[in-house]
């Protein structure tokens, strides 16, 4: 396994996922792991796209994940975490958004997993703008994500 | 003061950055984005909502009542889309 | 993709994945993919094992999962959805079971993919035995998995 | 009537299947364990807890008190540990 040890990455290039998988499921004593990847869907608002383009607060981006990827060891027994986000042009089909959790057991990973995307979408500053038509535009944040929090609170 | 701007905040003042020297007025957030409406068209249609705008100060989340004093880097950008 | 297209296997050998997650994820629309990952620890109730022999009801265990999986896209709005779970020999660190789901958003591919493992653990007929230190054990079932069920009542 | 063990039941009683012409009096799936119980040792072994043992008819979760009439195939096993 060659990949770099950081938790939290912020990459420019496709996420090689089955990697980052295989990374977090070597860790000790795990019994469950989970992941989840977020897509780039062909279309925004009913609007066929060609592509998206992720734009990012270098530094800050890092540590806002980083620091919810802390709170999840807090709150549940993890035995490994890791989460990479890809930044520029992205197309249908590709990965935007790659968690891996890893525990004992399948309550806390899942429960991690879940717990790490709300607050990225939330609080990790990205911002994604859609390319395709002829036209660019900047998707509008989903006021669903802002309650899906709530329960964590 | 640094400040750092994202998104269509960037585009709308077609500036990634500046440094500015503010006025001894400007002490929180809020005023600064009431103080840089009034630097011209660009900013005023920047700025047009500020509601809707996030801040950060040293990469940290803030309120508009976070006050200014001590910061290094200020950004302003809309909600964040990641993930 | 060579993968069978039935969404419900039991399988003798590894468990790829990377191909299982890949299928989901092609569905059209998709923009989220969970997959939960059930992996042989070295340790059953803190005795070493060196593997598990998984026994099945051929048939009935298929219909099960397939029955839950049924449900999960009444439930939710999937776009798709595999289970694959291994008999015979696993040694630690092999998956013993992977549930892949994919869905336009991340809520309902989590929660499909936490109901169904929750299914699977209570009523898909399968029994795990150590292997190691010379003897064999069943292991037994657990309470909890009773009690996850329920929040889906 | 065809009945299918698995895992320490089918070590118990040493076998994976048997044919069996039932009594009369055997109507639904507790009798028929008890029924079992009473067939010999390793029955009576395997059949010690009725409580914790799990059945199915025709690969379908079944109570105890379900009815066997029209099944074709009974399996007895312990409580599940997939996944």
């Amino acid at each position: 396994m060659t990949l770099p040890r950081e938790p939290v990455r912020i990459v420019v290039g496709p996420i090689d996922t089955a990697a980052e998988t295989a990374f977090v499921a070597a860790a000790s004593g795990v019994g469950a792991v989970v992941t989840f990847s977020g897509i780039c869907r062909a279309d925004e608002k009913g609007e066929t796209i060609s592509a998206l383009h992720l734009e990012h607060y270098p530094g800050m981006a890092e540590q806002e994940i980083g620091k919810h990827v802390e709170q999840a060891h807090k709150r549940w027994p993890l035995l490994a975490a890791r989460v990479v986000h890809r930044v520029g042009r992205i197309e249908p089909g590709e990965v935007i958004v790659f968690v891996a959790t890893a525990s004992a057991h399948r309550e806390a990973a899942f429960a991690a997993a879940e717990f790490i995307m709300d607050y990225l979408k939330t609080s990790a500053p990205f911002w994604k703008k859609t390319e395709g038509g002829g036209k660019e535009a900047w998707v509008d944040a989903n006021e669903k994500d802002d309650r899906a929090i709530e329960r964590w609170k | 003061m640094k400040i750092i701007y994202f998104a269509w905040l960037r585009e709308r003042l077609d500036k990634t950055e500046e440094e500015i020297e503010l006025p001894s007025s400007v002490q929180t957030v809020g005023e600064l984005m009431d103080w840089l409406k009034t630097r011209g068209e660009e900013y005023a249609y920047a700025f047009d909502n500020p509601k809707v705008i996030r801040a950060a100060i040293d990469k940290t989340h803030v309120r508009p009542d976070a006050k200014l004093a001590g910061a290094r880097e200020i950004a302003f950008f809309p909600p964040m889309t990641g993930g």
